[in-house]
């Protein structure tokens, strides 16, 4: 089956995050499609390649790349919101560039892009699952 | 394509978090998709389209007027839990007159609002394909 | 003490928790989603008695921001952020039931 | 319809406002704090009929994380992450009462 | 300097949200500064110091055992609302046994845990300089 | 008289931010003086430079920075817990070094520091008001 998520919480301070990822890696295990993962409101946080979390414990950015969930172009289909990025300050290259500002945090295994993502995630898969506080 | 239905299911307030105001931008970009559109508003949802917000005193946007537009965008299925009015002290009346024009009915002007019972949405919402909460 | 409250009855325990907590001399701020416990609901018993004894405050900026400022339950006294600073300075530590 | 809770009934109102809209083939699936309204408490009867119905799940790691696997409400079955996905593909449409 | 009151008050389960791991590392930090130290536990904070926590299932860290560390700080008065372990189903027996060796009474191991009322919570409270909320 | 205030949510998610920013205004316009405010948990959010809010909204990073709080050797008193502001991706120019990473992303505005600096402000100040979830 092709599953989506969609995440609305950031990393560490909700178990969101968590839960969403270990769902993801057991659907992946089972046989199914990710379609896509779709980070909204403060679920954007997850896609920050500054995040260093303590040495013994886990690193959820990390994770979620670790699974590489890619289209067939092979494009990542770690897919962020970008009005909701902005808001809460994380940019790829291009929205640094836009915005004048001097360096970008994304993590290479996130891509940013706008709400209709979320919506054809809901219209091509057949189950969307919405992880949050 | 076919057209799936889709749920907005808002259980919270609009200013103590982004929920309220993130979930209607969702709605507005939903509405380009030509999907079945439908919002429920239950528990402290209702709050969102209350009549007469002022957003003056706390610094932050005061986006209910956003409601409004969603007629234009054939947006009209707007269910207000009954019962979770009734819990708050609140009625319909003290709704936003949110409306919208039915083509299939002369440009009619109709409300979009529509408080249901507890029942009713849960049969609403057993019909849906998807249900995105925020 | 000041005992500040944000988030509805209706969504969270933390009013019901504040109340059950707190001593004779202590007053509540409403802030935030707080406020919608300030107007009249199945919950207002919570807070009518103290409200009679000019012990709940709300700010009115949120109360105006999510359009209950003729719904409130008797007794309640709005204040504004400059109210809010001075309820702190004068009523000594502050608990948040956040 | 699968339904998924995630916060305890203590804390906030979801697993009620759950229950009180869910049709009668509708199963639940408690997750992370929700998985403490699987325990026998004062809110128990809540969820106590909907388990002996077998409509109740609760997440496993979050039960053990929370060192309640000896206090659970009876008939509440458990499930790993395996489960969940299980339980996603085999009952539709997915609410979240987050 | 003047010794001041410090409560902590924890009203949150551990793992579903960050605030009770950040909470005691804030706790340990405050140890070093000498002042008075109560926790409160309350509401579902109580689930924090329950005894039997194994998070090998979630992938997150089981912070649990940091807490048998607070009596070698001199952090040991820990405040159980008896109402909240009731209301779910628990009891004293249920906590994890944390101790503290009283320095004044030779050293004799002590429950550093104290199952009160909420009005004896509220007493307590009254008398702090500072609460800590998360 | 002295007040502190600690944020434990970040921008734009909960109305901590907002609500603790006209807080701390209305105390230095009635006189008071902000010892320090203390970004914990999520809080460590509203000290990045990176947020790009829409136009017609409020631009909560640059608000606090605004407001100018400084002690009298004129460094930053709006502080950033360190461990949490790591977790979370939040970094200034030595933690961005020291862990190799090519950019920082604080505010010039806010410092980043230790647990310590919240309870030193609990000592220091008469009050201590803490905004959250």
């Amino acid at each position: 089956m092709k599953i989506s998520i969609q995440i609305n919480e950031g990393p560490y301070q909700h178990q969101a995050s968590d839960t969403a990822y270990q769902f993801a890696k057991a659907a992946i295990e089972r046989g199914h499609e990710i379609f896509r993962v779709f980070f909204y409101h403060d679920g954007v946080n997850n896609a920050s390649r500054f995040t260093i979390p303590p040495q013994d414990d886990r690193n959820i950015v990390n994770q979620w790349a670790e699974l590489g969930i890619k289209n067939a172009n092979g494009e990542p289909e770690l897919v962020v919101c970008v009005a909701a990025a902005l808001r809460r300050g994380i940019l790829d290259e291009s929205e640094a560039i836009k915005n004048g500002i001097d360096c970008n945090n994304i993590h290479p295994a996130f891509r940013i892009s706008g709400l209709g993502q979320l919506i054809e995630a809901g219209i091509q898969s057949d189950r969307l699952v919405v992880f949050g506080d | 394509m076919a057209i799936k239905k889709f749920m907005y299911l808002n259980r919270r307030s609009s200013f103590g978090t982004v929920y309220a105001i993130e979930s209607l931008e969702v709605v507005l970009v939903a509405a380009a998709f030509d999907q079945d559109v439908s919002l429920a508003f239950i528990d402290d949802g209702v709050y969102q389209i209350i009549e007469g917000q002022n957003t003056n005193g706390i610094g932050m946007k005061n986006f209910s007027k956003t409601f409004h537009a969603l007629g234009d965008y054939e947006i009209n299925k707007l269910y207000v839990s009954a019962e979770s009015l009734e819990e708050r002290g609140l009625s319909a009346d003290d709704l936003m007159p949110l409306v919208y024009e039915d083509e299939d009915d002369n440009w009619v002007e109709k409300s979009s609002v529509k408080v249901v019972s507890n029942a009713e949405i849960s049969k609403i919402m057993s019909k849906q394909d998807v249900c995105f909460s925020f | 003490m000041l005992h500040t409250v944000n988030k509805s009855s209706f969504e969270r325990n933390s009013l019901k928790s504040c109340i059950n907590t707190i001593d004779d001399t202590s007053v509540i701020l409403l802030i935030e989603d707080g406020v919608i416990s300030a107007t009249k609901n199945i919950n207002s018993s919570m807070i009518a008695n103290l409200a009679n004894q000019g012990r709940v405050y709300a700010l009115q900026g949120d109360v105006e921001a999510r359009g209950v400022s003729s719904k409130l339950v008797d007794n309640i006294k709005l204040v504004d952020y400059t109210g809010f600073v001075d309820l702190v300075v004068e009523h000594g530590t502050s608990v948040s039931w956040v």
